[in-house]
């Protein structure tokens, strides 16, 4: 066990994958030589050798081609996408290519990339370094999406994701990078060494993918959140004294559905929380599926707490964040009848 | 405002330019502005020249064939009559495959199907060019590519035919093949995809220290993808071992190769801004097919990297079973092809050579077609589309991922419950 | 009035506009000379000149960067993608440009391009000629969707688009250019002669984008439906004789709330109906407003027949789309309690 | 399988390539890849000429200042010592805004800044060479096209701090300008967007019969995105009245030019596969930039279509506020750049000419650092990141339509409750 903040513990995981097995490949925009912008890939080429962590032209549609073409041969290339924001040009290959391949040769070829990309606003990134675009995915049969909310899971996930036999879509909440946020941005920023989800093993281990975590227990009402809003929600609760049961999804695609089901079932009410813009964000796919599988229990409408429907606007951040006032506020609504 | 900026000058309008065609419906088919030098004329550089020194070749035409049938030239490859026969027999088989299962197609047991008619020596001649264990990334219009891997026509039938022998279980459009056992990669409907990832399979093999190398096709009008861009910087970059094939065939569905970008330049010089070695060559010529095709495979398999060939053809057939060429071009226009027809111009060259004749090549022509028939009739009793026996229909959740997942069970439950 | 099939009354709306605003051009793949591989242009470049009715290069992501640069430049671009599943390329073009111009400039710049794709399966186009990816265009701010059900609304939704400042995507759904398609596949195809949405004006008249039209009153159940899924769900109510409310709702954003929610406290029940795959499609989002907006007038569970979470498989294509029976059941389903 | 198909030759094995830049930290700067001929020594053609004709001309570099100073050779622009000196002040201007920004950064007056040290010539001499009503789709380092029109430090200020008089309402990134009365388009975050875009702007002038032309910069890294290849393609094909300039200056943040293929040709020779002619031209020397700028200018308003041009420039400062370039390349490279600081080679210039001294260049440079001065103190009275006057915040939900639906005015309302 080593204390790591989540870029590293996801450094650690690239770095274990890299050393047990010769068939991981790992490259994007800056991550060779320099270690990419966010330091998540820092020492590995030097560590692992230039042809297994490298730079590649700026150009995601190549970058993931490249990573379909080496996983057809049958590598298990781990390709990083700068910023969430720049994943468009590369939506084809996804889509059209990753997630079909299987599908469409009766199973002959495949295509087991990862894809990470760092995701989600509160940095000051403005409208093209803060996007949450996570339900595009979500929405493309034969993808997985996952999105970790901590150093642990984030190491245990992402060798999950390179281990799958599928491609996975992994966004990292850049604003956890560093530490939790709970959306306080006032207060001062806490680092995860003071949080036990920082203790990692250094060595191989995995969290699998598909399975949520009930980060907090409670038996008011059921908050689903994944990421940064798990943090949010948490506090949220605390705030409002109001006996929150917070699920972290970890994994969007395939979905524990059960976890959610089974914690609506008991509390009669929930609220959704995402940070990306509200209209056919995954808040609706989630909203949609407990009403249909909890419609009797439901005591009171499902809340979405999302970001407005417009681009993050650089200077009004913390308007546009849904942070622990707006969740109090939904949590409260929802308690009201 | 910069006080110093002039004024427009006193000059024309701006004009909007958009390229047409040489000819249309009701004119007459014109290809002199295709011209190119006689068989033989062309030089060949060593593999190790650099890209610089061998921008000429991107608009030059390598040709091997001579009017007369004769193979002359630099270009002229070191090729046994056996082997060029092999060759003549895979396109002539290709050609009677197109046409049966066009007629299938008008029967209904396909909904769609894809000749490639007249550029039968791209995908043929290449293959006997690569090895068997080389890794294929082809469009829809490569079939030759199986068939002269010796693959099995009733397989490939039974694709065309969405039956309960299709390997890919009724899910693909017909005609897109995929076989790992033949180094064939799945085929996308999506124009361009394929060329850019065969850089990156091409660059997995270099990094895993193997000796198969990549061969990608693409068409003039999907040149213009941003795939096409990726993979040249890409094979470019880092100096991967793959061929990639432009195989322009003048047509894009309706649009003429110059929408492409054709009539500013040729499309292997779009090799020489990327310091990729370029070759244009004859694509109705097997035998300048087949060189150019081994000249670019030792520069891969030497670690010189990537070459861009443009084999120069042209889509004698429609588009597709979808698709009528006589609304947008003269109907004779593929009799007046200068390049002509690649299994005469074999034919020719062979008998020429003394190792063929009119009656063999008959004979050879009903073989093929009676082996063709011979598969049909099998792959026709798997069953055809909408006729007969199919896959079976809880396949559709299969494969979508490695398990299925809690939700697409469910759905196949839900299906499974429509009786 | 003349009769027209859908295919034709497209053809007709861009001909009204060509022939009226002198900033109109129409291109795309096919789209000059030989008038689309679905005819829909056919003839125009003819009338009204190369330079306003042309072919393109084959490249999705070039064919809407032209837009939106003409559409800085003042003019209203018209551009065809050949099917919508090879909208992917062109994607960052919509969502990061298109979408965010008049925002990131605070008002100064904007393109009011119109995409056109035809969308939907039911063809046997197999998985890459069926796609109904609309769902991804309405989590994009900035954007509208929009997506015909009949001759005379799809000229006066496309001429409303074409007029419109914002940028529009516009679904046809294929299975509808000849006919109008109820799923009973095993029927004769009708021509759209046959019915009265097929009287078509020759000249200019619009139908204005976020407006949903009832297309059958009802009061037993509200069917939430679009494109090909109108011609179903009337289909499936005159089947089992329920009293449904079918809403065509013509355009998904901006969305005609008021007519649903109307409808659904009526009724107090609520099918939704897309043919698109289920999973975070466009009936995730229906389902959460109309969930969050009529919570205490659900008699039953709002229910969503919809498309698989799997390629459009092309020998199984009846077992995919959503038909009739399937909707009829769940129309039965939802008066069950 | 193909029994003809012949076992691989022994051959050693194959070997992924990745390429690596001539210096690291530690090691010494090493320019010597970087060759080119003297001043003068590069030919001038005819506007006229073909793509084809002058492929020499992507390869080479164009150069008209020489090391005293002197202006030689073909490409010697017709341009006054007066419009010299304008445009020595714009990039005296641009680098003491620069430089008075990057402080406010690090006072935290705002969160970013992305400064264009050494690449000054570029924005201010193209920017001289064309009309003020032609259309400008910059990156975010060509800030010294704005300056260079005679653009409100003010205005561009308040951007940059996100305030009140922020005509983007504090929506962008900074230094992502907009301003439609200078004909400078809107900044993306996207790479490569605009390259195209323009393409599109220039055919929309085109074809309402405009004098207007385009002009649309792209740096060396992005030239790698789809965008450049649509651009390049479409800008052929309809022959656009568009000028493209590929900003080589070394760098993608910390990926040098070798991993855009800058080691396997020039940027410019990228021109030649699409039969666009291709200049590429010393990016430091004002002149020279000048000089080429006119030329393709002159080709697109005559009709004869579309230029690339390659400035070959360095990245003196590191990627933006948010890189340390000391982490992966000599800390001294940027001394060593062969091509020397374009501020200091066109003063040189117009002392050689007897039009400017040491004593003028200090005064202008201290009156350009007042200008900066007071404009910046304007500015920040009208607020700073998070300081200060600021948009409304109701504006967040405005221009994301023309008219606001429900859907927003509901989610303002919300916002609006919060207190
Ligand atoms: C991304 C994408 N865009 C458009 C299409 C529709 N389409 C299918 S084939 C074709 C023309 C391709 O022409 P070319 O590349 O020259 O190949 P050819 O058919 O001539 O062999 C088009 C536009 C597609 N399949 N994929
Ligand atoms: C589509 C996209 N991908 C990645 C990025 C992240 N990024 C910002 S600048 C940059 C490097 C660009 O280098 P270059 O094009 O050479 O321009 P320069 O910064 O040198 O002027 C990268 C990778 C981005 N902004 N957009
Ligand atoms: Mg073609
Ligand atoms: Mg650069």
């Amino acid at each position: 066990m080593t204390t790591m903040n989540m870029a590293q513990a996801l450094n650690s995981a690239m770095d274990t994958m890299l050393a047990r097995d010769p068939n991981v490949v790992i490259f994007g925009e800056d991550v060779g030589y320099f270690g990419g912008v966010f330091r998540c890939t820092a020492d590995l080429q030097q560590k692992h050798g230039v042809d297994r962590v490298f730079d590649t032209p700026v150009a995601e549609g190549g970058i993931l081609a490249m990573a379909v073409g080496m996983g057809v041969y049958g590598l298990r290339p781990v390709a990083e996408i700068q910023f969430a924001d720049y994943i468009y040009p590369a939506i084809d290959q996804l889509v059209s290519e990753a997630a079909r391949l299987r599908y469409r040769s009766g199973g002959e070829f495949s295509a087991p990339l990862t894809v990470r990309a760092p995701s989600g606003g509160g940095i000051f990134g403005g409208q093209t370094h803060s996007q949450s675009p996570e339900a595009l995915f979500t929405h493309v049969c034969g993808l997985k999406t996952v999105i970790p909310s901590n150093p642990y899971d984030a190491k245990g996930l992402l060798i999950s994701a390179i281990e799958d036999d599928d491609p996975v879509v992994f966004f990292e909440p850049k604003r956890l990078y560093n530490g939790p946020f709970d959306g306080h941005h006032e207060r001062p920023v806490q680092p995860w060494a003071k949080y036990p989800a920082s203790e990692v093993p250094e060595g191989y281990y995995s969290v699998p993918l598909g399975k949520a975590a009930i980060v907090r227990r409670g038996s008011d009402v059921t908050v689903v959140a994944y990421g940064t809003m798990v943090h949010v929600a948490v506090a949220a609760a605390e705030m409002t004294g109001i006996d929150a049961e917070v699920i972290d999804l970890r994994t969007l695609v395939p979905l524990d559905i059960d976890t959610i089901v089974a914690s609506v079932k008991k509390t009669g009410r929930c609220v959704i929380v995402h940070e990306a813009t509200r209209t056919s964000g995954f808040g609706a796919e989630l909203s949609a599926l407990i009403q249909e599988n909890c419609f009797y229990h439901l005591e009171s409408k499902i809340e979405r707490v999302t970001g407005w429907d417009t681009p993050y606007p650089l200077a009004f951040e913390w308007d546009y964040f849904p942070g622990p006032d707006r969740v109090a506020k939904a949590l409260r609504r929802t308690m009201e009848p | 405002m910069n006080p110093e900026n002039r004024e427009p000058l006193l000059q024309p309008a701006l004009k909007l330019h958009i390229p047409e065609p040489s000819a249309r419906p009701g004119s007459a088919p014109d290809f002199t502005h295709l011209s190119f030098a006689a068989a033989g004329a062309v030089r060949r550089p060593q593999v190790s020249e650099t890209a610089r020194q061998m921008q000429d070749l991107a608009f030059d035409l390598i040709r091997v064939l001579d009017d007369t049938g004769k193979a002359v030239g630099p270009w002229r490859p070191d090729i046994s009559a056996e082997r060029l026969k092999h060759g003549l027999r895979a396109m002539l088989l290709t050609r009677a495959f197109d046409e049966r299962l066009l007629v299938s197609q008008r029967q209904g047991k396909t909904s769609f199907y894809m000749q490639c008619t007249g550029e039968e020596a791209v995908a043929v001649a290449q293959a006997a060019a690569l090895d068997s264990t080389d890794m294929l990334f082809p469009t829809y219009r490569q079939q030759g590519l199986l068939i002269a891997r010796g693959w099995s026509l009733v397989d490939m039938m039974c694709q065309v035919f969405s039956n309960s022998h299709d390997r890919m279980k009724g899910r693909q459009l017909p005609v897109f093949y995929s076989s790992k056992d033949a180094n064939f990669f799945s085929i996308s409907g999506n124009l361009g995809t394929q060329f850019s990832q065969a850089v990156g399979w091409a660059m997995a093999s270099a990094y895993k220290r193997d000796h198969r190398i990549a061969s990608a096709w693409i068409g003039d009008g999907a040149t213009a993808e941003g795939d096409f861009h990726y993979a040249l910087t890409s094979a470019a970059v880092y100096r991967a071992p793959i061929i990639l094939n432009v195989v322009n065939n003048q047509w894009a569905i309706s649009s003429y190769q110059g929408i492409a970008g054709g009539d500013e330049a040729t499309f292997a010089a779009r090799g020489i801004g990327y310091g990729i070695p370029a070759l244009r060559v004859d694509g109705n010529d097997f035998l300048a097919v087949y060189a150019v095709t081994r000249w670019a495979a030792e520069r891969a398999r030497t670690n010189l990297g990537p070459t861009l060939v443009e084999l120069v053809t042209y889509r004698a057939a429609p588009h597709s079973t979808s698709d009528d060429p006589s609304k947008y071009r003269p109907s004779n226009e593929s009799a007046s092809w200068p390049l002509g027809d690649p299994v005469e111009r074999l034919k020719k060259h062979l008998i020429h050579e003394n190792a063929w004749s009119e009656e063999a090549h008959v004979a050879l022509d009903q073989e093929v077609k009676e082996e063709v028939r011979v598969a049909a009739k099998e792959a026709e009793s798997y069953g055809t589309l909408g006729k007969g026996p199919k896959p079976d229909r809880s396949t559709i959740f299969e494969d979508v991922f490695k398990e299925m997942p809690w939700h697409l069970r469910q759905q196949r439950d839900e299906l499974e419950s429509e009786q």
